[in-house]
């Protein structure tokens, strides 16, 4: 029985914790500027990392070591330090755009600005992670994550065309301005494939004490958890397709978003809609915030576990006090915080092959694998999408960058 | 305990090895220990490519894609005897003269 | 038995099974002469940084006149070699947690509710 | 090792320079015009649902904020590329 409750739980934490800021906006944008047509964007991220969420899970239950633990293992201190530096930064801005997620979600609640919302939003995230367990954080934020599911809901009540939104699963060029197009593609793949998802779920498997009995549940929970999380991704652009799209309206804010929900959902839309952006870039941040300290606790051997009390870890607990705050100093710098999540999900893109290659590496030596290596499916999907994405984030992001 | 005096593995790592006419061997990739009693003996050191391409070769070689692609190789990793070292500057050691 | 693969950057885990660091260096000795054996592991200081840029660690010794708080572990109390490396140690008491227990005492425990 | 900091050094430059002037003049025009019409749109669906009472008025106020500062962003773009 326990195990049929932790694939469920597996499939929840999928679809609860793959929706925030950026597979949101970047959802939004897509669907606004060019109807179905990046849907395969998604579909592409989605099988990304659904592959390595599953590899981050195997290499625990396998090797019963994490992410960065086993990384700065295989590749010493030096070879460790590019990625560590590379998925910290990366991690920091879309800590940075969840809490600007949250603070927004706060603003259109309330009508208070969301730069007054940014300290409280990091004294509560803090405040969870100061007293709350593992085991809180995790499933706390992937159950409330399923509010994510009104979008699914209101993309229903817009009654799609199937075969339509099957075209949009064809990858395919851009009927117009490509440079927005190839931009938007990218910080889609960058949205779903965010490092953050797979260390968190590594360190998760550990602190669950996973092991080889493990592997189907993880490949389960791996494969329809992000599934169904790629799914709500997609509602999202479905509802911007046929909201804002015939109306000629393209995403420049995130005051423009809830519209997604208002139109098919009427009052009770505009509530979801906060409701399910406060949830789920809550969640993401909580999931975040925890995965810096365990990136650095581990790459470096210092005591680690949340349902550690902060004294017995301080160094660790040290790291997420410094990291939310920092955070959310950015907010309060008065960054535009759509701006700065589709650069995060973009620069994301850019890293990937820096945070992803480690990982590919490690789930081909038998030494941290036994046989359960990984298949030339898996490695061939992960690294040409890593690839294509940073390549294409190298000549996007300038232009992006310079042209708003 | 402060660390007593001793060849410091981590600093071997990765140096160059050059004979005693000063042409290099190669990077010293590792260093063997055989048990020997409670303790472990110090037993040969593994030599492994100087050059820049072949090293990029040898990361390479790590991902079976990038091997299918004919973008790895197998790096050339000699065992070379402990005692043929000569460490007195452990910055740049050489191999012993009498060795060659 | 391969020591930069085997032993260096594993996880060092203490008697009571705290982790108290990974394995930064490891020292050979006697350093001339036939029959080198492993003395024992090196945790923190400025081990780390011989690794990272050799500059940067001269400089570093210069500054603090020594390795700093580097933490050495003599073979004997090495038990086991596995997942990590056990040792036959008490953490708290040894300079590997020196800053553990700053930050504990003077910022972590300052906060109520630590 | 000279020589491949100046290889990434230049390559570098070249793609920040090929993104850079990918925006002509009339791109820019082009660009602020739709984001000028995105705009009068995103307001017309604000009346509309306001008149239906489906969003509070403070979320209507926000968006009319937004649009006037999108607004002053695009025309002062379009009177740039204009002018160059």
């Amino acid at each position: 029985m326990s195990k049929l409750f932790e694939i469920a739980l597996g499939v929840i934490t999928g679809i609860g914790g793959f929706l925030e800021a950026g597979s949101l906006t970047t959802a939004a944008q897509a669907g606004a500027a060019f109807g179905y047509q990046l849907i395969w964007a998604i579909a592409v991220g989605t099988v990304c990392i659904a592959f390595l969420v599953e590899m981050a899970g195997r290499l625990a239950a396998v090797s019963r070591h994490a992410l960065p633990d086993a990384m700065r293992e295989r590749f010493g201190i030096r070879f460790f330090l590019l990625p560590l530096a590379a998925v910290a930064l990366v991690s920091f801005l879309v800590l940075a755009s969840e809490i600007g997620g949250v603070t927004l979600a706060l603003e259109f609640a309330t009508g208070i600005s969301h730069r007054w919302w940014a300290i409280p939003t990091a004294l509560s995230i803090w405040l969870l992670l100061w007293k709350g367990t593992f085991g809180m954080v995790e499933k706390g934020t992937s159950m409330l994550g399923l509010v994510t599911l009104a979008f699914v809901v209101a993309a229903l009540t817009l009654h799609p065309h199937p075969a339509e939104v099957a075209r949009g699963l064809v990858p395919r060029g851009p009927t117009h301005d490509a440079a927005r197009y190839w931009f938007t593609a990218v910080s889609i793949v960058g949205a779903s494939v965010s490092p953050y998802l797979f260390y968190f779920y590594s360190a998760g498997a550990v602190e669950d004490q996973w092991d080889e009995g493990y592997l189907t549940i993880n490949r389960i929970t791996a494969g329809v958890g992000m599934t169904f999380g790629g799914a709500v991704a997609v509602a999202a652009l479905v509802c911007a397709a046929l909201v804002l799209h015939p109306q000629g309206i393209q995403v420049d804010r995130f005051e423009q978003i809830p519209f997604l929900l208002t139109s098919p959902l009427a009052r009770a839309g505009f509530w979801l809609f906060v409701g399910a952006l406060f949830i789920a870039c809550f969640g993401a941040a909580l999931e975040i915030a925890l995965q810096l300290a365990y990136l650095v606790a581990q790459g470096f051997g210092w005591r680690w576990g949340e349902n550690l009390q902060p004294r017995e870890a301080a160094r660790f607990a040290l790291v997420y006090t410094v990291v939310i705050p920092l955070a959310a100093l950015v907010i309060l710098s008065g960054i535009d915080p759509l701006k700065l999540t589709v650069i995060s999900m973009a620069l994301t893109a850019l890293s990937l092959p820096v945070t992803v290659v480690p990982l590919l590496i490690l789930m081909n030596d038998p030494q941290y694998l036994n046989e359960h290596t990984n298949g030339w499916v898996s490695n061939v999907a992960v690294l040409a999408v890593s690839a294509i994405a940073c390549l294409v984030a190298l000549v996007a992001l300038p232009l992006e960058i310079l042209g708003s | 305990m402060t660390p007593p005096s001793g060849v410091r593995l981590e600093r071997l790592l990765g140096r160059l090895v050059r004979d005693h006419l000063g042409v290099s061997v190669g990077r010293i990739e590792d260093v063997v220990a055989e048990p020997a009693g409670d303790a472990y003996r110090v037993t040969h050191v593994l030599v492994g490519p100087d050059g820049r391409l072949a090293q990029l070769f040898a990361a390479g070689y790590q991902l079976p894609t990038l091997r299918a692609l004919g973008l790895g190789r197998k790096p050339r990793i000699r065992r070379l005897p402990w005692s043929w070292l000569e460490l007195s500057d452990p910055d740049r050691p050489r191999l012993r003269a009498e060795v060659a | 038995m391969l020591i930069g693969r085997d032993i260096l950057d594993q996880q060092v885990v203490d008697r009571a099974g705290r982790l108290m660091g990974k394995v930064d260096g490891v020292v050979l000795g006697p350093p001339e002469g036939e029959d080198a054996r492993i003395a024992g592991i090196v945790i923190g200081g400025t081990t780390l940084l011989w690794r990272i840029h050799r500059g940067l660690a001269r400089w570093a010794e210069r500054k603090l006149g020594g390795e700093g708080r580097a933490t050495f572990v003599p073979w004997a109390k090495v038990t086991k070699i596995g997942i990590d490396i056990k040792v036959d140690v008490d953490a708290p008491r040894t300079r590997a947690f020196h800053w553990e227990n700053w930050v504990r005492d003077h910022l972590i425990g300052r906060i109520p509710g630590a | 090792m000279r020589r491949v900091r100046l290889l990434c050094g230049l390559t570098l430059a070249g793609i920040v320079f090929l993104g850079g002037c990918g925006k002509s003049p009339a791109d820019q025009a082009r660009e602020a015009t739709t984001t000028l019409a995105s705009w009068k749109a995103t307001l017309r669906l604000l009346e509309a649902q306001e008149a239906r009472g489906v969003v509070p008025e403070a979320y209507a106020g926000q968006v009319r904020r937004a649009a006037e500062e999108e607004r002053e962003k695009a025309t002062a773009e379009l009177r740039k590329a204009g002018s160059r």
